[in-house]
């Protein structure tokens, strides 16, 4: 019971990075339709000028976060612009190609800068505290509960503000939106900024836990993009709740039933799930 | 008209990286070419003092991608080994003086690129001899290596002990067989009196032949493996799920390890889920390294690994220590320390063989030139097996609960016989040294 | 009867795009369907091709029940169809999407292709036949090579009903064949459509352009809201309370 | 007369093919044969790929994944004891048969998802390929890989394929092969059905064309040949591990075909041949070369998303347009776009 329960707070522990992660990757995919696979090296980058901030210029922990956030936003707003931009109304293959130029350019710009070995930042919080049978790290806690306050804080955003909800109109409606004198470009410039800041976040937080690597975000965008198929293009319900549960889904399959083929459970759902319904487990019949 | 101008745009654009790429080139040492050696062998014989000749050594490994650091350990090694030889003026054969010259090429790993780079090297710059650190790309340059009049040695860095089951005259084997941990460590714990073991290690060739092994030698005693969860350690960044169920069947010690990064990593978290029992580290992370990571030996009470090298305890392996971390920044690892010796071997073939060209006469003057002890080296070097293993320690270092090192112990594993160990005893440099016997 | 159309029902996330619809084609006739926009008459054609899933109802071709079959089987079958907004594989040439049109009635698959068999050789001779006849009937031959973007919007219409006709059906449906062509150029489209009854073959065309309705319309089927309103040849219709309120009504809303 | 034509026709490819079976002979740089040797068993991989990526329109990103079960296969089965020509075919068909069941589940998707599941696939694959330990030992892969069974010659002796050389025209056998059978395919009724899938799904299904089972077709055919690719390639090697199922292999490849130019004969060739020697030359610039690369490849995307082919179809066609001078109005058009189309009747 007690190893239960650690595998379920190992797992939502997970899961806040894929919530976070899936929810920003689900604003440019979704509603976007830009598959942006290097949205894990935009998480990547996030984890770096962290790095790079606490290390060199000794910022704060959570200066360096939000210092981070906002390096993050400005970067995704260039790639928006430079990157997807002139390949709008292309086949949807050119975007790809384009994202894996990113992500190839990415990766092996931070190695030459930052070097290959992984990089560390020390515990801000190091203390080890005990729940409920639970052993962890105040850090550990932290994540999950800034994980949540930024989850919350971005759907007050999207449904609070001018600017989300000119973001949701555009989800829903491109043409509609354009019609009533949105300017889709803009839009699509901020919906980039904000995806990116949301990984840089992630990305943040999780630094002193893990370990910074140029390779650390390739596997991750994989998971997120399982999970937004999954949970429903565009759905940002469905990127938190399909980020959770994919987290537990790895935490107690990879310990209890395999440790070496915990991924494999994530890619063949999706396999399997796309081939029962194409257009993801809450698509909609199109006309 | 627009298309030409896009044309146009990158085409420059593409010129430009070229010539970027040209000018980056030119900054390195430019091979020779070889009408230019000629004139250059040419203008020597007129001079008394003969011009040294540069010979180039390959190297192909990983140099990006997420074995990229692993890679560079290794290159750190043979370079600064390189700087040593040609600092005390190189080899000298028949009267002409040689200095040396790495060329490190990237290949992620990929043997595809393994392939070419090797052939590029042997093809463009001669190089009698080719270093690699990874096991699946060593075996496919085996393949190629004995090509008639176009041989060249296999410097292979690869401590699996399959690539001695791989049949080839050309080869020299630099670190020794894992074995010896896997056996030294089972002994240590049994003797111990742990009983029940859990395993956490890396993910791949090495790992996996690594768990298995242990897994035999330890189940042979009469041990029991009570979890089995390995991670890859390249790509994973969190090992709580996988300690978790290691932990909660209560082992009596935890067997991890990997590279030394996410190994510092794993021994953290393993902590930090309240775990307080000892940890084995496999040969791959190195103690020190993951001591330095963690900021201390706080969380490294009841750690047993392999040595770190500053303990050969010589005046020579503090400075090499020392100088290795101003020049690279970085902590000299396992690699760096027997690539930095492997290549002073190699040079001393060299000159026992009185040949640079020739990887034939140099792998049969190999055996001629040990020992290699700790007075000038980080690591010892005794002699040569007959498939061209390099007969050197295998160590294993605990750490007390107080947090301090131990004195190291040192295996001689090829051989069971005693005056072989007490003829070792005379030369070396280090403290404790045990007899163990290891299949070659 | 050569189809036969029972209570067809389509609903759309609760939205009601066709209500019980009925109706036969008989061989030989030209029958129009006309209603306001937003009456059902596309989702009815989706329908009957095999588009779109009908919620319920059935429809059966020479008395075999075909509901529910996929377009590639009802125009094997002998349906063919042309679409609203003018569809052409336009990254192709005019006599490529004719040669795709006649696929359905040729066998040629990876082994004839590869080592060149006697069936490859016998279709691609016939498709060429083919599509020489077909050029010649929608009098489009000197742009046999042209690409399919090259073209007017007129000859695109043309093409459209040439790669239908391709598939030797029995049954064509056109949606709106006129749509966003000027007058002149739409006898011309007319003409065609006379002619291909000529060739025996049944038409069901959608169309909004009432005097060509009038003018070619052997009989006509209204739809609003979804229903079916009524039915008759186009004398009766046009004087049909129910219709001109329909239209009339839609005119008021509009 | 006819023979005439055909030379007139066809003398840039001549040209290229006796390039291409005399550089062995010309150039005796190991290094560049070897790059040559990788380049075209790419070129391989990325003319199969552009079967279903280009003229089909289904951009299955499950090729590496495929490419390693062929590997894999051929590597079982040829130690096992079996012929490398009858172990060849049989790698092709493994991964064709496989490709055939992950086809029935994939192929209902469309666009983004279609890449997405295939993706997935091809991951599948790689994990399991590192894990299954059993069977395929792992990452360090299984070795030790017999050369070709030679082939026995009347009265010269045989054919082995130790010999680099030898290697060479191999791969090269292999790649006029595949060239033979995509450009009958393409060049058919049947690839017609292929890209009228590709330009337009709904219409073409309305004119009667089983786009399901013809997307399949494409999607076997494409495994057949890419498992083929992987056995060449694992016997060449001499071995093979968890890598030749990596993505970044797919990456690569895809990046090849868009870069030559996608739906063209010619493309995956040119693309494949160019990238490899530009990514050798690019050597000296050591850790930058990739992030460069990168680079060059989005900006080949939105500057030349038709490729190099393309680029020199439309130069070749100005030039002659040029010098022509009177041709008939949009004649000019039509030929420069008429790399898409294909001679078909």
């Amino acid at each position: 019971m007690e190893l239960f329960l650690q595998q379920v707070f190992n797992g939502i522990m997970l899961g806040s990075t894929y919530a976070m992660v899936a929810l920003g990757l689900t604003l440019v995919f979704g509603i976007l339709h830009v598959p942006n696979f290097a949205h894990g090296n935009l998480y990547m980058l996030g984890a770096y000028v962290t790095f790079f901030l606490i290390s060199l210029y000794q910022f704060g922990f959570w200066a360096a976060v939000i210092s981070s956030m906002v390096i993050l936003g400005v970067v995704g707003m260039l790639v928006e612009r430079f990157v997807y931009r002139p390949l709008i109304g292309q086949p949807h293959i050119n975007m790809f190609i384009s994202a894996i130029g990113l992500l190839i350019l990415l990766e092996n710009s931070v190695a030459v800068v930052w070097g290959t070995s992984a990089k560390r930042i020390p515990h801000p919080y190091p203390d080890t505290v005990h729940l409920l049978g639970i052993t962890t790290t105040q850090q550990r806690l932290i994540v999950i509960v800034a994980a949540v306050i930024m989850i919350i804080l971005l759907q007050l955003f999207i449904k609070k503000t001018i600017h989300g909800t000119t973001i949701e109109a555009v989800a829903q409606d491109r043409e509609g939106a354009q019609l009533v004198g949105i300017n889709v470009n803009w839009v699509s410039s901020m919906t980039f900024a904000i995806s990116s800041a949301f990984a840089a976040a992630a990305a943040s937080l999780m630094a002193p836990i893990f370990m910074i690597t140029p390779t650390m975000g390739a596997l991750l965008v994989m998971k997120a993009f399982v999970i937004i198929i999954l949970g429903g293009l565009g759905s940002m319900q469905g990127a938190i709740l399909g980020g959770y549960i994919l987290g537990l889904v790895e935490s107690l399959g990879g310990g209890f039933i395999s440790a070496a083929y915990k991924d494999v459970f994530a890619f063949g759902a999706l396999v399997l799930i796309l081939a029962i319904k194409p257009t993801g487990l809450f698509g909609k019949e199109s006309n | 008209m627009k298309n030409v101008l896009k044309l146009g745009t990158f085409a420059l654009l593409i010129t430009g990286l070229l010539m970027f790429a040209a000018a980056c080139g030119s900054t390195d040492q430019e091979p020779k070419a070889p009408e230019q050696e000629q004139a250059d062998d040419a203008k020597a014989v007129d001079k008394v003092e003969k011009e040294p000749i540069e010979v180039v050594i390959g190297f192909t490994g990983p140099l990006s991608g997420p074995a990229a650091q692993y890679g560079k350990d290794n290159v750190n090694g043979i370079e600064y080994g390189i700087e040593h030889i040609n600092s005390n003026g190189g080899i000298t054969i028949d009267g002409q003086k040689y200095t040396f010259r790495l060329e490190a090429m990237d290949d992620q790993a990929d043997p595809t690129q393994t392939i070419n780079n090797a052939r590029r090297m042997r093809d463009q710059l001669d190089v009698p001899a080719i270093f690699n650190p990874v096991f699946t790309s060593i075996a496919p340059l085996m393949d190629i290596n004995s090509e008639p009049d176009n041989e060249f040695l296999m410097m292979a860095y690869s401590s699996t002990p399959a690539i001695l089951h791989l049949d080839n005259d050309l080869t020299v084997r630099i670190p020794p067989s894992f074995l010896i941990y896997v056996e030294a460590f089972a002994d240590i714990a049994w003797n111990e009196g742990w009983r029940n073991g859990a395993m956490l290690v890396t993910l791949g060739g090495y790992g996996d032949e690594w768990r298995e092994a242990f897994r035999e030698v330890w189940e042979h005693k009469g041990g029991k493996i009570v979890a089995d969860q390995p991670a890859n350690y390249y790509t994973e960044t969190d090992y709580s799920t996988q300690l978790s169920a290691a932990l909660a069947t209560n082992p009596d010690f935890l067997l991890v390890g990997g590279p030394s990064e996410p190994t510092a990593l794993v021994v953290e978290q393993a902590r930090d889920l309240g775990y307080k029992g000892p940890i084995l580290l496999v040969d791959q992370a190195k103690q020190d390294h993951v001591a330095k990571i963690l900021g201390g030996t706080d969380l490294m009470h009841g750690v047993m690994g392999v040595p770190a090298t500053a303990d050969v305890g010589t005046e020579f392996a503090q400075e090499f220590k020392k100088g290795y971390e101003e020049k690279y920044g970085v902590i000299n690892t396992w690699e760096a320390v027997w690539e930095y010796t492997a290549i002073h071997a190699l040079a001393a073939a060299m000159e026992e063989a009185g040949s640079v060209d020739d990887p034939k006469a140099i792998r049969e003057a190999f055996p001629k030139v040990f020992p290699l002890t700790g007075e000038e080296y980080p690591a010892e070097m005794f002699s040569m097996g007959p498939r061209g293993a390099i007969h050197g320690f295998g160590g294993v270092q605990r750490i007390d609960d107080n947090g301090e090192y131990t004195t190291p112990l040192n295996y001689v594993w090829w051989t069971d016989s005693q005056d072989v160990l007490d003829e070792i005893k005379g030369v070396s440099q280090v403290g404790q040294i045990e007899l163990m016997k290891i299949d070659e | 009867m050569l189809l036969k159309v029972e209570k067809l029902t389509k609903h759309f996330d609760g939205l009601v795009a066709n209500n019980h619809i009925s109706f036969d084609l008989a061989e030989g006739e030209i029958l129009a369907i006309i209603g306001p926009n937003g009456a059902g008459k596309s989702t009815l054609f989706n329908l009957i091709s095999g588009m779109l899933p009908a919620t319920s109802g059935k429809v059966f071709l020479e008395e075999e029940d075909v509901t529910g079959l996929k377009p590639h089987s009802m125009a094997e079958r002998g349906i063919a169809r042309t679409f609203q907004t003018t569809t052409l594989f336009d990254e192709l040439r005019v006599m490529d999407n004719l040669a795709i049109g006649y696929r359905v009635r040729t066998r040629t698959g990876f082994w004839d292709a590869l080592l060149h068999s006697s069936r490859w050789r016998r279709e691609k001779e016939e498709t060429e036949a083919k599509v020489m006849e077909a050029l010649e009937f929608i009098g489009m031959r000197e742009y046999a090579y042209h690409f399919v973007s090259t073209l007017t919007q007129e000859a695109q219409k043309r093409l459209a009903i040439g790669v239908a006709l391709m598939s030797d059906p029995k049954i064509m449906m056109l949606d709106e064949p006129t749509a966003g062509i000027i007058q002149d150029e739409t006898d011309g489209i007319m003409e065609l459509i006379l002619r291909l009854k000529e060739r025996g073959i049944t038409v069901c065309l959608i169309e909004h352009k009432m005097r060509m309705v009038m003018d070619l319309a052997d009989r006509i089927v209204v739809l609003n809201y979804g229903e079916k309103i009524a039915e008759g040849p186009p004398e009766e219709i046009s004087c049909n309370p129910a219709v001109i309120e329909a239209y009339l009504g839609g005119e008021h809303i509009a | 007369m006819k023979y005439n034509k055909f030379l007139k026709q066809n003398w840039l490819y001549l040209l290229l093919l006796i390039a291409a079976l005399s550089f062995p002979l010309v150039i005796s740089s190991r290094y560049y044969i070897q790059i040559m040797i990788t380049a075209l068993t790419w070129a391989m991989a990325a003319l199969s790929l552009n079967l279903i990526l280009g003229y089909t329109g289904q951009a299955s990103l499950a090729h590496a994944g495929f490419f390693g079960l062929g590997a894999y296969s051929l590597a079982l089965t040829t130690k096992a004891g079996l012929s490398f020509w009858l172990a060849l075919p049989l790698a092709g068909a493994f991964a064709a048969f496989i490709g055939l069941f992950i086809g029935l589940l994939t192929l209902r998707t469309r666009g983004h998802y279609f890449a997405i599941s295939t993706l997935c696939f091809g991951v599948i694959v790689f994990i399991v390929a590192g894990s299954w330990i059993e069977i395929t030992k792992g990452a360090t892969g299984i070795l030790g890989i017999p050369k070709p069974t030679p082939i026995p010659i009347p009265f010269i002796g045989e054919l082995s394929f130790t010999s680099q050389t030898n290697q060479y025209y191999l791969v090269i056998f292999f790649l006029l092969l595949f060239l033979f059978i995509i450009y009958r395919l393409v060049n058919s009724l049947q690839g017609l059905s292929f890209m009228a899938v590709r330009n337009n799904e709904v219409l073409a299904e309305a004119v009667g064309i089983n786009t399901f089972t013809t997307k399949l077709l494409s999607f076997v055919v494409t495994n057949f040949l890419v498992g083929m690719t992987g056995g060449i390639y694992a016997v060449l090697m001499g071995g093979v591990s968890p890598t030749v199922a990596g993505s970044n292999l797919t990456f690569f490849w895809l990046a090849y075909v868009i870069i030559g130019g996608v739906a063209t004969m010619a493309g995956p060739i040119v693309g494949a041949v160019l990238v490899t020697f530009l990514m050798e030359y690019m050597y000296s610039l050591g850790e930058y070369r990739l992030a460069i690369f990168g680079l060059i490849l989005i900006m080949a995307i939105i500057f030349f998303p038709r490729g190099l082919v393309g680029v020199f179809t439309r130069l070749y066609q100005k030039i002659k347009d040029y010098f022509g001078g009177i041709r008939g109005g949009g004649a000019g058009q039509n030929a420069a776009k008429s790399r898409k189309a294909n001679e078909t009747l």
